[in-house]
């Protein structure tokens, strides 16, 4: 029997909010997975996006100090969002590189800082800490014959030295794990490219823009549905998919999963366990027809 | 509070190491072996370098076996016999220094037979040595011991150790002196230096001193006053301290054999505190090519330099 | 100058400087004729990489109040890295000293390169100011005189100390 | 017991006005050891060194000092002086009253206190100078040049031309390097190989070149004016003093279809081969691991052919030495390989770019071999997938370098220039093309280049899109690029024909090998470090080892051309004394104190210090000690410092001087 | 004249049988002490230095602390850690040369003396006043009164019984103190000055009331036979035991510089070209330098034949010459000793051997 790992996991504003699929099917898939999560006590929010755009102390500071907390509980700090794992890693680097910038969040906390700690993204620990192998030999119910195009977005293999999650330009590890639960995925263009992310709210047009773009470019792949490990992009991907559908007159049909979904369908876990039902395009069809419902 | 300390397997540490020293003896693995043996006062214990497998049954490991052997090692102190392999017993603190000494080329790993030591603790220097081992009488080096377990060694007796956690001796001091003013700081250390007799036992059984002749003893040019004078002790034990920055190991047998009881390893865990800072070096079981203070890189800090 | 000088304390700063650049600034200096205070006695060495804490020791214990250490800049050494060396030796050296109770404020490091002689007038002066601020560095000298109480002779001090008693 | 001179110079005014020369003279006079001291006008002109000449005969002085001006303007002066009067030159120190006081001080009575002291500080330190002997190397008169490129083939001219054996050492079957394989040069855009044969064809017949092709370093000892080299020969399988490279056994090998790497692997070559047809030396090589006799053990098509009988399967690989007083490294570089990631390596590769995946995507050196008449396409510009004429055609500046991201920081230099160049023959060769660059901006700093680069725009038609490109991707036939046009603001699509990166240059793989084995130190790319970036810049930090061409750093061909010129005329300077004469400020080792910790090693920056064995009578090993060797010490003394024992000592700056001058504070 | 008489070399009285008995009460021991401080007398006692017992002179009697052994012994109130010889000064070609006068070291009462280092100091007036007379050291032992006083514990390192000595010995002391059970001393006098200066204070006394004295410490170590040690030294000065008992040795001074009876001194010059001083510091015969020839050979080149001059010393040359041993077994080199070296085992390790 091997030795169960044991992750802190900090979960994020979104998992708690549009994103609760992702929590849910997170903690359902662990689980079943036997990969301890302890949700860090009294973690709050990282920062986002805004944080560090208006204030650098500040957002180093408040993943300084959810790494403080997170250092109580044993184990790698295991993150599911893309952009919280971006800041709690960009945090880490930026201490780490400047003496001054530690001491001043020093100050700023009250307390030495513990950034020891390795932040993980949930790709991560599937692909290298559980093994391909092991994630292969989970499998009760394998993807075969559904066609998915990973989508990495921006944030997490970028920028260079930061993340170190996979080859910044040119990543596999989505595709390694998928593929070991039996789907297929399909070469595309646009699966690094920008969704538009947070300018959902302010400049939708944007995001119609370069979310169709993403769209168009996995159909032409001819996927069946698109893959994730981050709520922002879930979010243009899934809700917006009907408006740009709409706005250029072309029909998607893309479903669009977070990792932990399909990986939990793989295992056997039920969609009730993996939130589908919050999904906007309906996914039951598709995965009807693969057999996998 | 006094918290013991559980050295129960001493006991079968020392049968291990003497089956290991007879075994490697007999088979002329190694020509000498250095070990502890017991000494004439109740609990105490010395070395002893043995070359016949009968005498293992002398080689014990107990609370009182306070020594780093490494000291004869080096050249300068001691010439055990070199016409083979010798063998040493080891505690993590003293494999540390083992390891500085190969990295400064004053020994080959192949040359030595290591047996290491699992190791709760040894006692204070300023304890009888038939005291038990508590958080009380406890050298202050070991609680702040991250090496209980040495590794890499040739043979280790398969010992599990239980090692409490204790208040970090050193680490609380260096905090307190820190907070002082500078001033302040200057009383403490003219009081402790003003003790020193320059009987140089600090510098005699450290294994980092092994220069054939020591810098302060050189009176061309006059480096360092000789003279057992607050002033001349004072540069003496800078110059000792800034010379072992970057390579003591942390054995603090110069603190350990100090007659004056002048708190000398406070300096040098100092130092280590301040590369583990500045260029985050740690004194390891490693052999490092290059020590911190041999070595560099262009992102330095230098802050400090207008 | 104001006849009150000589009441008022001048210290003693000595400064270890390279040839190469902070020397050779200090000629600058003296070239274009800048002013400067004239406590600072300059010791030359090739490299600061030949520095040895020793002598900064020394220094002080020679009646130094000040002490100056400079050289080339980062990636300016003539003997490619004797300076980055150094930086090293003297971030820990710094350390120890300040542990042992020697005020900071005395001990200044610089890079001053060739070019820079007024970089070299500003830190001399403004080490020089500090230090007179501050007045004599007192404790290497008040250590010299100290002797373990058995070598002690009565001296008017001494028996001074035991008539308060 | 010292018998010192002080000598104090007004400098005319210049010291004197702010300083009582007198009265330093004066005070001086009276402190221990100074047995003669006075003042004097200009102490540096005739009069005044016939002052310190005369006395130091008169009064039998031992010691001088002359206080003066600053001593890295006179020191050279007065120690000539005292050594022309009989005694050793460094007996002789200057103390400096003139930049450090008189010129800095107003208060004269600080002035002369002040003077005074830094005199008395030079008094006390003069009296433990020491005799030291300059000191002499001898300089074996022959120089190796190592890499067979423009910039080793000028070099080995250069030093061969003044008269001395030069020993040319190429890795290649052939020399000619980088430079043979391009088509045309910026900014004339002349025929490379016309230009570059020429210089082959003087390089194969100097009588005072010996040149070694297809052979490497091996070994590397001694020190300037004293290295044993050993080169290693490869097995050639034909012997070059029967070969007439009459080619018979080319045309004759059955093994046609071996990329030839000359060709950038899209030009096919045989097993017996020379990789082009102005090779120098004109001697063909047998692939081993590509040979049908090697493989299989038959064939022997070439031997049978061969009428010389010059074709050797037996041949082994030979190892020479060669003495030589200097060495010239030339090594030049390589191209950054965009879909590989060298093992251990922080620098990263591009998979984003599809290159190895995506035939028509192609780097610059190939384009090259494309637009070389004789190249394999006989200089039509052809679709490596299809062999079509590519109609819209997209350069990539900047493929590396620049890009932190991937590990590269620095500017390759020759990029713009070369990119502009392809236009043009890209123009040239396909009229109704279209070019189109991605760059980030343009660096033509360089005679003509400007307007070269200009004329690509303006007159070849050229289309610069300022921004970079993020992505490409075969769709169909066509190669969509993704990029920015920083310049307008917008994303930019181009479906391009075929795509050509203007790829990093990148040391030699293995350079650092090669730097190890020579003791010469190197950046993070494994560039190799020059001793000083403004000053020294074609000299390593050891003594005797010279750098010319790109595997210093980035370089065109007439920077590299003037690089080895200006190596040789070093290596010729060196050459023109029969001993090298140094000053003497060199660390020494006292090998009664040193305990072989080889601290001074791990941080001297020259490769100094070596190890040494000291051994008894019966030749029993007591101990190793460092030794420097003075031929290589620069004399910075950061061994000595480092030191625990101060086993090592500055000559010139021991701590007997440093000290006596603390105490005389 | 060599080879010298035996006996008394000081040209000091030699120790009296006791001549004057008398008690003191711990308060008026105190108020003694105190009084003698005020004149302007110094002082020297044990004392808590820190955590470290040393003798040092007190400013105020209630610092004596007689609890522990000092961890140096009482001979650097006569032969100091270091004391200035003389001092020179050069000004021009003039050299200015100043001797220290010995008339400045001041008056000295040493008290809390135990009896092991008590001992000592008459042994060390015999090299002190042989052929040289050491006017630094004899001056010192002329304004100094020693009080000594007897143990009433010890532990396994001590062994004065050893060599002929014990927890009561009065040799060595001018005035002798022996603990009374409930507090104060018992005061025999064994001088002039520790008569007078009872004499000088004798309100502070009373006569012996019959109170009953402390038991003694009883160290565990029985006596041993010297005259056997010194023969089997006659005869081994060459012997495999060196090299045995030495190779532990790791050549600091430690053991020399605790020692109430090594003496061995090094004369150095501090100072710059100007001005400086002349020391005269202990040394230490197992400092590896301490034989180390200017010319760089080194007659004892081994700790083994560096450490045999130590026993040599101490149980044969010091007897040779004045007829001493020169250890009174307070057993502080057996506690410094970095490496565990026991004297006592040595000697028993002698004894035990075949002659």
């Amino acid at each position: 029997m091997e030795k169960p790992l044991n992750y802190s996991y900090y979960p994020g504003c979104s998992l708690h909010a549009s994103a609760g699929e992702y929590d849910l099917s997170t903690r359902e898939l662990f689980k079943a997975l036997n990969i301890q999560l302890t949700e860090i006590p009294d973690w709050f929010c990282c920062g986002a996006t805004p944080a560090h755009n208006v204030d650098e102390l500040l957002s180093l500071s408040l993943c300084a100090k959810n790494l403080e907390l997170a250092d109580q509980i044993e184990g790698d700090v295991a993150v599911a969002c893309a952009a919280c794992f971006s800041r709690l890693k960009t945090a880490q680097h930026v201490l780490g590189e400047s003496a001054v910038k530690r001491k001043q969040v020093e100050k700023a906390l009250d307390a030495p800082l513990k950034l020891d700690g390795n932040v993980k993204h949930l790709l991560e620990i599937l692909a290298k800490d559980f093994g391909l192998e092991r994630l292969a030999a989970a499998v009760n119910k394998p993807l075969t014959g559904l066609k998915v195009a990973c989508y990495y977005g921006c944030l997490l293999t970028r920028p260079t030295d930061v993340p170190n999650l996979d080859c910044v330009e040119a990543p596999t590890i989505m595709e390694k794990v998928i593929e070991a639960v039996g789907a297929t995925t399909v070469p595309w263009t646009h699966r690094m490219e920008c969704c538009g992310a947070n300018f959902t709210l302010s400049r939708p047009g944007v995001v119609i823009q370069l979310t169709g773009a993403v769209l168009d470019s996995a159909k032409a792949a001819g996927a069946d549905c698109i893959m994730v490990g981050c709520p922002l992009c879930h979010g243009n991907l899934d809700i917006r998919q009907k408006e740009i559908e709409g706005v250029y007159n072309v029909q998607y049909g893309l479903p669009v999963f977070y990792l932990t979904q399909l990986v939990g369908l793989s295992v056997g876990l039920g969609s009730d366990k993996l939130g589908m039902d919050a999904m906007i395009v309906n996914p039951t069809p598709l995965l009807r027809e693969k057999n996998l419902l | 509070m006094t918290q013991p300390i559980d050295t129960s397997i001493y006991a079968a540490i020392t049968e291990a190491i003497q089956a290991e020293a007879h075994r490697i003896l007999a088979e002329g693995e190694v020509t000498a072996i250095v070990g502890y043996a017991a000494a004439r006062r109740k609990g105490s214990a010395q070395p002893i370098i043995i070359t016949d497998a009968a005498d293992s049954v002398k080689l014990i490991f107990t609370p009182a076996c306070v020594n780093n052997l490494a000291v004869y090692l080096t050249k300068a102190k001691k010439d055990i016999p070199k016409n083979g392999k010798i063998g040493i017993v080891v505690k993590g603190c003293d494999l540390k220094a083992l390891s500085g000494l190969m990295g400064e080329s004053q020994l080959k790993r192949e040359e030595l037979y290591l047996i290491g030591v699992p190791c709760a603790g040894v006692l204070a220097s300023t304890v009888c040595p038939d005291q038990e081992l508590t958080g009380d009488s406890i050298a202050p080096k070991c609680t702040e011991c991250d090496a209980h377990l040495p590794t890499g060694c040739d043979f280790v007796p398969a010992e599990t150790l239980v090692t409490p956690e204790l208040e970090r001796k050193y680490a609380v001091e260096i905090a307190r002196l820190e907070a002082l003013t500078p001033a302040e700081r200057w009383v403490y250390w003219k009081e402790q230096f003003a003790k020193c007799i320059k009987c140089y036992a600090c510098r005699q059984v450290c294994p980092f001193c092994f220069c054939e002749q020591c810098l302060c003893d050189r009176n061309k040019p006059q480096m360092v006053d000789t003279t057992p004078r607050p002033a001349g002790n004072t540069a003496w034990h800078i110059v000792r301290a800034m010379h072992l920055a970057g390579r003591c190991a942390g054995c603090a047998e110069c603190e350990r054999v100090c007659p004056m009881d002048i708190p000398l390893n406070l300096l040098n865990r100092k130092m280590a505190k301040e590369l583990k800072e500045l260029y985050n070096h740690e004194a390891g079981f490693e052999v490092l090519d290059k020590g911190p203070l041999n070595m560099f890189t262009e992102k330095d800090d230098q802050s400090f330099i207008k | 100058m104001q006849p009150t000088k000589q009441n008022t304390f001048e210290p003693k700063i000595i400064a270890f400087v390279c040839t190469w650049c902070t020397y050779a600034g200090a000629d600058l200096a003296g070239t274009s004729r800048m002013q400067y205070p004239s406590n600072v006695r300059v010791l030359k060495f090739p490299c600061t990489g030949r520095i040895d804490p020793v002598f900064i020791l020394k220094a002080f214990q020679q009646g130094a109040d000040g002490v100056l250490v400079s050289g080339c800049h980062p990636g300016d050494c003539h003997y490619i890295a004797g300076n980055f060396h150094a930086r090293r030796r003297f971030a820990v050296f710094r350390k120890l000293l300040e542990f042992v109770g020697v005020d900071l404020n005395r001990l200044q490091f610089s890079w001053v390169s060739a070019a820079e002689g007024g970089k070299w007038v500003e830190v001399v002066t403004d080490l020089t100011e500090k230090v007179r601020s501050m007045g004599p560095m007192t404790e290497f000298k008040e250590l010299a005189m100290e002797e373990q109480w058995s070598g002690a002779i009565n001296t008017p001090e001494l028996q001074e100390a035991y008539n308060s008693i | 017991m010292s018998r010192i001179g002080v000598f104090i110079c007004h400098c005319g005014e210049n010291i004197s006005r702010t300083v009582d020369v007198e009265r330093v003279a004066a005070e001086v006079g009276k402190m221990p050891g100074v047995s003669f001291s006075t003042d004097y006008k200009y102490m540096c002109s005739d009069p005044g060194q016939n002052l310190l000449k005369n006395a130091i005969q008169e009064q039998k002085l031992t010691h001088i000092v002359v206080a003066a001006c600053s001593p890295r303007m006179h020191e050279k002066t007065f120690r000539k002086a005292v050594e022309a009067a009989g005694l050793n030159p460094y007996l002789c120190e200057m103390a400096n009253i003139r930049e450090h006081c008189s010129w800095v001080h107003e208060n004269k009575e600080e002035a002369t206190v002040k003077a005074t002291e830094i005199v008395g500080m030079m008094v006390e330190r003069v009296k433990k100078n020491r005799v030291l002997p300059t000191i002499t190397v001898p300089v074996t008169k022959r120089s190796l040049v190592i890499g067979g490129g423009i910039a080793g083939i000028q070099a080995a001219l250069d030093i061969a031309d003044c008269g001395h054996e030069v020993v040319l050492v190429e890795r290649e079957p052939s020399i000619g390097g980088h430079m043979a394989q391009l088509s045309e040069t910026f900014p004339t855009l002349d025929c490379s190989q016309c230009i570059m044969t020429p210089k082959m064809v003087d390089v194969a017949n100097h009588p005072k070149i010996k040149l070694y092709t297809y052979s490497e370093i091996e070994l590397v000892e001694g020190y300037i004016g004293n290295f044993q080299v050993t080169i290693k020969k490869k097995a050639r399988s034909v012997d070059e003093d029967r070969c007439t490279g009459c080619g018979v056994c080319m045309t004759k090998c059955p093994q046609k279809k071996i990329p030839n790497k000359f060709d950038q692997n899209i030009g096919m070559r045989t097993a017996i081969y020379v990789p082009f047809p102005q090779a120098v030396p004109n001697t063909p090589v047998i692939d081993r691991d590509n040979c049908t006799w090697y493989k299989t053990g038959k064939c022997g098509v070439c031997q049978k052919v061969c009428g010389p009988g010059a074709v050797d399967f037996e041949q082994q690989d030979q190892l020479v030495v060669e003495p030589v007083g200097a060495i010239v490294v030339a090594t030049g570089f390589d191209l950054y390989t965009i879909d590989e990631k060298p093992k251990g390596s922080p620098i990263k590769g591009y998979g984003e770019f599809g290159h190895g995946k995506i035939p028509d995507v192609i780097d610059g050196m190939t384009f090259e071999r494309l637009a070389s008449a004789s190249g394999p396409t006989g200089g039509k510009i052809l679709r490596p997938s299809d062999g079509k004429e590519p109609k819209q055609i997209v350069f990539i500046q900047c493929i590396g370098s620049r890009a932190r991201e991937k590990g590269i920081s620095y500017c390759s230099k020759v990029c713009c220039m070369y990119t502009a160049k392809h236009t043009m023959l890209y123009h040239h060769k396909v009229h109704d093309g279209q070019a189109y660059v991605f760059f980030m901006d343009a660096r033509t700093p360089g005679k003509s280049y400007d307007e070269f680069w200009r004329r690509s725009i303006e007159e070849e038609e050229a289309v610069y899109i300022r921004g970079m490109v993020s992505r490409l991707y075969q769709k169909g036939d066509k190669i969509v690029v993704m990029g920015s046009d920083i310049a307008v603001g917008v994303q930019v699509e181009i479906e391009a024909d075929m795509v050509v990166l203007a790829t990093a240059i990148q040391p030699q793989k293995g350079a650092e090998l090669l730097a190890q084995k020579l003791g010469i130190s190197y950046d993070k790319y494994n560039f190799y470090s020059e001793a000083h970036a403004k000053l020294r810049p074609v000299e390593c930090a050891t003594a005797g080892i010279y750098l010319a061409g790109a595997c210093q750093g980035p370089k065109d061909i007439p920077e590299t051309v003037s690089q080895a010129s200006a190596a040789a005329a070093k290596v010729m300077t060196l050459f023109s004394k029969d001993q090298l004469e140094r000053e003497p400020i060199v660390a020494r080792v006292k090998e009664s104190g040193c305990v072989g910790c080889f601290a001074c090693k791990k941080v001297c920056a020259y490769g100094a210090v070596e190890e040494k064995e000291i051994r008894d009578r019966q030749g029993n090993l007591i101990k190793t000690v460092a030794f420097v060797n003075p031929g290589v010490c620069a004399g910075c003394g950061t061994c000595q410092a480092t030191c625990p024992s101060k086993s090592v000592e500055l000559d010139g700056y021991t701590d007997e001087q440093v000290i006596a001058m603390i105490e005389a504070l | 004249m060599w080879p010298p008489k035996k006996g008394n070399h000081s040209g000091l009285p030699l120790p009296l049988r006791p001549h004057m008995q008398k008690q003191i009460t711990q308060q008026n021991l105190n108020i003694l002490l105190d009084s003698l401080i005020k004149e302007g007398i110094r002082v020297v006692a044990p004392h808590m230095n820190g955590g470290t017992p040393l003798y040092e002179p007190l400013t105020c009697s209630a610092d004596m602390n007689t609890g522990q052994l000092p961890r140096r012994s009482a001979k650097e109130a006569f032969f100091p850690v270091c004391e200035d010889i003389m001092t020179y000064e050069k000004e021009g070609q003039k050299v200015t040369v100043t001797d220290i006068d010995p008339v400045r070291f001041p008056e000295t009462v040493l008290v809390g003396v135990r009896p092991c280092d008590a001992a000592a100091i008459p042994v060390l007036d015999a090299v002190f006043s042989w052929d040289y007379k050491d006017e630094f050291f004899l001056e010192r032992r002329r304004k100094t009164t020693i009080i000594g006083l007897a143990c009433t514990t010890a532990d396994d390192a001590c062994f004065c019984t050893a060599v002929g000595l014990s927890p009561a010995e009065t040799k060595g002391s001018d005035l002798f103190l022996t603990p009374l059970v409930g507090g104060g001393y018992v005061c025999e006098t064994y001088s002039d000055k520790g008569e007078q200066l009872i004499t000088n204070h004798k309100e502070l006394f009373s006569d012996t009331g019959g109170a009953k004295t402390l038991p003694l410490a009883q160290p565990e170590t029985g006596k041993i036979d010297l005259k056997k040690v010194k023969a089997w030294l006659d005869e081994h000065f060459e012997d495999p035991l060196w090299d045995g008992i030495a190779t532990r040795c790791v050549g600091c001074g430690a053991c020399a510089f605790v020692c109430p009876a090594c003496h061995c001194f090094d004369i150095v010059d501090e100072g710059t070209e100007k001005a400086g001083t002349r020391r005269k510091n202990w040394d230490a015969c197992g400092f590896w330098k301490f034989t180390h020839h200017a010319s760089g050979h080194n007659p004892r080149d081994g700790q083994p034949k560096r450490y045999r001059n130590r026993i040599m010393h101490k149980f044969k040359y010091y007897d040779d010459k004045f007829g001493q041993t020169l250890c009174s077994g307070c057993g502080r080199c057996v506690r410094v000793c970095p490496v565990g070296i026991d004297i006592k085992a040595i000697i028993d390790t002698i004894l035990n051997s075949e002659c």
